[in-house]
């Protein structure tokens, strides 16, 4: 049985104190990234009380292991990412400047997207950032596209392609795996599994629980990943990237993890789908402080670097909002910018 | 008259045909033990159970298809879209089996099936996530589109769709949900395809449906009938398809004028059929061209100035009605 | 490694002269009904040579033992059948009247439906023969509903879904299968693979190669058939619908048989994509002669009584294109039957 | 100059912008071993290899969107629809991912991508494949829309629209291909959203596009202009989206009536959006209202007497001329 945290966590911890010979630079920044992560959605949590953030805004809370250790860890600046809505923090791990995309959520014309994408439409050429969809699957194909871009091109980069648990039941889901196994595209499909879709628990919308066994339909190298500890997600999709780069062949990742928070701004924290002492237990594994503890145990950081740390983060997020609030709103005119 | 909002007469509806006809079930994203993402379908699971309250996976063409298939062998279902965004998924499948699904079997299978949920633009959900489809739909034939604006209509015609035996589409608005209104008490429907003259004007008629009805030009027409110092018709078709030329015709030969109200796009929407109809009909009695507000022809953005902009709004109502009313 | 005939006919030929205890009588309808199916196709592909059956006309030659098998052997009248576009045959072993599919396919009035939709298009509700469906995936998620619907009844009948090797690959595909096992609904999924989708072999369109194993990615029960050999068919078909009928569970079934024509009357018999040779080294596994030989060899039937089976199919083919002739055409008002 | 196919026409233009910029590349089902369902991509593997011209699966959603990722980070993908019929599964694609990418980013992507195929009916392929979509798609911002009715035309529109910058919806028609036509020698474009008057005259305007135009409009001018004694003006816009109003405003100035010929269905179709806009830039010159023939508003039947009657033909237009010139 596979029930995310509880099944995974703790039997994968004893492993995470091995630091896979990663600098000391290098693991004080991926928790600088998935704290920086964690205090910006809490911030976004505040200015949408506030109603300063409009419309659906997705949080990313308890998950952040999972950008971090892919993207910040596993490639390189000018592989690709592409998302779902729940963008904010895999857009932070790739260098979206933040304060672009507090702009965005405030509808600001210095925002990521001068203020037409808001939330989940978070692009960011810069960073080979793709978005940010919406659409529930609609991107998975995109990734495809985008791996065959750089075969074409007989470059060796990857694609990472971020999708949720409810996402591998669509359609597109389907045809875009089997393309990209077909003709071996360098795309790795990362299911974010926290659970739920919405308040749809795994079970009750997929008939397999062990997404990653989906991959068995095409043939398509598969693992499944703690993604609770940011060092096993570092590690296995660092293998897959490797994988492609020499093989131009795709992975599917099932990396379970777990959301704090409601689907969006606008549904409450459990509901009737879970309980609060679900949520309450999950956080026992908290990314962040399972990274913590281990950055402790093996003497890379101490209380006062974390003190240090947090202050650091939370100025970072104030100048994010201080930035935002400032910016203009974008001129009427660009509501027209819509052929090149 | 009991007053209700929105969500309430959309939820008696679908609870009375549920009672009245077991055959009717209804299935979608959340509308079980979530109670609707919009909570349309609140208390529905309690009282019906499992087997005819069900949560799909995030699947629309899966589960529209699944629901065509139940429908052709005698089931009557209620598929709902979590917002019309998202039927764009499954649009093969309503145009393709749906809409032509009697014609084509010459009578053999017919579709008795309602695919419902909110359309059109909220606030702040930006252009995946803000669009106003009938157009689309209401182009196919085969389909019924069903739009009402009032809760008393909103009961009435989704009691009506969930009858009839043929595939409708009932468009909805989230931003309306909360919408208090009278309706009448016990059981009543009102028929499809008749529109319903929710003001009497002489002026100049102005035909608008749904949210844009609702929430914009009744603000709208309150104050610019005082600034401008006419008196408008107000014509709700509350059926796009079959759409009631007849009474927006009429209508049009008494006040000479027409205006045409929607928050779809420009390039082939409803308002341009119901403008060459009616021109049409009414050639002679037309004393100038039948103006159109609409939304405007780009991806709704995000940002709120621009959304207002973007959207039929008061301004644009004005404009349109000095323009069709050739004041200055 | 699996091509079709020529890895599973030899292969299985062996076990075929077991008669699963089946009365004479059915295996000699059965004979016929493939017979039927293959002289009426015959019967089209000439009309459609004279100009007398217009747009696309799939024919189902060389795989006349999928149908008479599955459809004629393994259900009652009562359950369903949908298919797609290649449905004549289908159609006949439902116990659609082969009269009235001749004259739908001349456009006649009495036809199945009126002269509406012709050949890619046949539905008949008296014999729960549910199409006839042209957009290659669109037909698969309705059997899901009509199964849904034989549940939601309680009642024990089950739904028999056709499809080609080609609409693996289409969304649909996907969500219906995906469905039809988290709901347990009794449907049995049959995939057709005569090896190519028009001129794409399966190979060069699917990831995986063995299409039963696409059933993984939904832990639905499934099966390989060789399908040049109506028992086997009979036999893993009712396997399948046995245990639909008893756990409302669905299955898949992957029926390994060819096609000996163009896709359509309108694309040539081999083209580029397969040879000559190919097509008639199938032949020698045709599913009529290799029952044919059973029937003989068991002592079932004689020369003299095939003899006899041909005049009296030929007698049915041409009454079937005398009443389609003589038909009218449909009268102009029918165009306007839109809504009931 | 040289006389060609409409296909030859299609498959020079997507060799030489091939040949020009080896970012193009082409994919569909069947272009590559099979040469096309219709031939029109003929040679095209052989010539540019299996690199540049791909069968893909039956997964039209798919191998959209692989054509829209792979042109956001540059590519220049042709994504051959076997025909427009099969889009409506790739739909969401077309109007969420392609049509709005450029805007919804805010400009730091865009999509330059063409989706080519033949769309409307054929001969007795029925309601599921008959259908001329160019509404539903020209309804869309975003996107824009080409239909030839000419080979010239067609290589000079296709060739601009590989080379424009947004994503194109490039409809032919099957019973086309086999056309022949003049083209210019060598290397010529034709810019989209520019019309052509392509016959004048100046009792009345027919405005009309693609295999309707090209096989229904001319024959019924030839008979009607002297069966009827009129002078026909013939505008074919070429691109749906955007539509050149202008021309066809100022043929109808001069004319001042105007008939429209489409194969589409009526509600919501392009028919009606040219008439609203036409009668709204040209009320005080029609002395009309302006006229439509369409597609009859049904599913397309397979047999050929119902599908002769439901397809705009001689007599319908016969009928409208004489309704828009009031002929007896
Ligand atoms: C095609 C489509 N259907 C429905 C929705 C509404 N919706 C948005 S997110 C969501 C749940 C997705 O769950 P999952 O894929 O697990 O991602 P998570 O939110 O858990 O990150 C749904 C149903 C949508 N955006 N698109
Ligand atoms: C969605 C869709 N795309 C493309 C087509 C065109 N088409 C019709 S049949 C076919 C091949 C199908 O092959 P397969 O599924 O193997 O069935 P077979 O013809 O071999 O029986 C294609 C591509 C279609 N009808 N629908
Ligand atoms: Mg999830
Ligand atoms: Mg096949």
């Amino acid at each position: 049985m596979n029930n995310g945290a509880t099944a995974v966590a703790p039997k994968k911890t004893g492993q995470s104190s091995r630091l896979l010979g990663l600098s000391k630079e290098t693991l004080l920044d991926w928790f600088h990234d998935m704290l920086l992560v964690r205090r910006f959605e809490e911030k976004c949590a505040q200015l949408y009380g506030m109603g300063k953030i409009m419309g659906f805004c997705h949080l990313y809370n308890g998950q952040e292991a999972v950008s971090t250790g892919s993207i910040k860890g596993a490639i390189n600046p000018d592989d690709y990412v592409i998302t779902a809505y729940r963008d904010h923090g895999q857009a932070i791990s790739k260098g979206v400047n933040p304060k672009a995309i507090m702009a965005e959520l405030l509808g600001k014309h210095t925002g990521t997207t001068k203020g037409r994408g808001g939330s989940m439409h978070i692009f960011d050429a810069a960073t080979n950032f793709l978005g940010g969809h919406a659409i529930v699957g609609g991107h998975i194909p995109l990734a495809a596209g985008v791996a065959f871009a750089i075969k074409y091109r007989g470059e060796k980069k990857v694609c990472l392609c971020f999708m949720g648990d409810g996402a591998t039941n669509i359609g597109e889901f389907h045809e875009a795996l089997n393309l990209a196994a077909l003709w071996k595209l360098p795309v790795i499909y990362i299911i974010e599994n926290n659970r739920y879709g919405m308040g749809t628990a795994v079970q009750r919308a997929s008939a397999v629980e062990d997404l990653y066994k989906k991959a068995l339909a095409y043939d398509m190298r598969n693992d499944v990943v703690d993604g609770f500890n940011v060092l096993e997600v570092y590690k296995k999709v660092k293998a897959a990237v490797d994988h492609a780069r020499a093989t131009y062949e795709p992975s599917l990742l099932e990396i379970r993890t777990y959301r704090y928070r409601g689907h969006s701004m606008s549904d409450p924290i459990h509901g009737h789908y879970r309980t609060k002492e679900e949520v309450e237990e999950h956080k026992k594994y908290d990314p962040i402080s399972v990274f913590a503890d281990i950055l402790r145990a093996e003497g890379i950081a101490d209380d006062e670097w974390f003190d240090e740390e947090e202050k650091r983060v939370k100025k970072i997020v104030e100048e994010c909002v201080e930035f935002a609030e400032k910016s203009p709103e974008p001129p009427l005119e660009e509501l027209y910018e819509v052929y090149k | 008259m009991p007053i209700v909002s929105l969500r309430e007469a959309l939820n008696q509806a679908m609870d009375e045909e549920m009672a009245r006809d077991e055959r009717v079930f209804l299935m979608g994203e959340e509308v079980a033990e979530y109670n609707g993402a919009y909570k349309v379908s609140q208390g529905l699971l309690a009282k019906w159970g499992p087997k005819r309250v069900l949560d799909t996976p995030i699947a629309e063409a899966g589960f529209s298809g699944l629901g065509i298939g139940a429908a052709m062998v005698g089931l009557r279902p209620i598929v709902e879209f979590m917002t019309w965004n998202f039927s764009l998924v499954a649009y093969d499948q309503l145009v393709n089996n749906a809409a032509k699904m009697y014609s084509m079997s010459g009578g053999h299978f017919h579709v008795p099936i309602v695919f419902r949920g909110p359309g059109g633009a909220a606030h702040g959900l930006a252009a995946t996530h803000s669009q106003a489809l009938e157009a689309i739909y209401a182009h196919i034939p085969g389909l019924k589109v069903v739009m009402p604006s009032t809760c008393r209509d909103a009961k009435g015609l989704l009691k009506t769709a969930i009858r009839d035996e043929n595939p409708i589409i009932f468009i909805e608005s989230e931003v309306m949900y909360g919408d208090k209104g009278e309706i009448p008490e016990g059981e009543y429907t009102i028929p499809l395809g008749v529109g319903e003259v929710k003001k009497e004007g002489k002026d100049v008629t102005l035909v608008s449906w749904s949210k844009v009805l609702a929430h914009v030009v009744w603000k709208a027409v309150e104050t610019l009938e005082a600034e401008l110092g006419v008196d408008i018709e107000v014509i709700d078709p509350r059926t796009i398809r079959p759409m009631d030329y007849d009474l927006i015709a009429e209508s049009v030969k008494k006040t000479n004028r027409l205006l045409i109200v929607e928050e779809g796009w420009p390039f082939a929407g409803v308002g341009a059929q119901i403008s060459h109809e009616i021109t049409t009909r009414a050639f002679d009695y037309l004393d100038a061209p039948i103006e159109r507000v609409t939304q405007e022809d780009v991806p709704l953005p995000y940002a709120r100035n621009l959304e207002k902009h973007s959207l039929p709004n008061i301004d644009k109502i004005r404009q349109g009605l000095k323009k069709v009313l050739y004041i200055d």
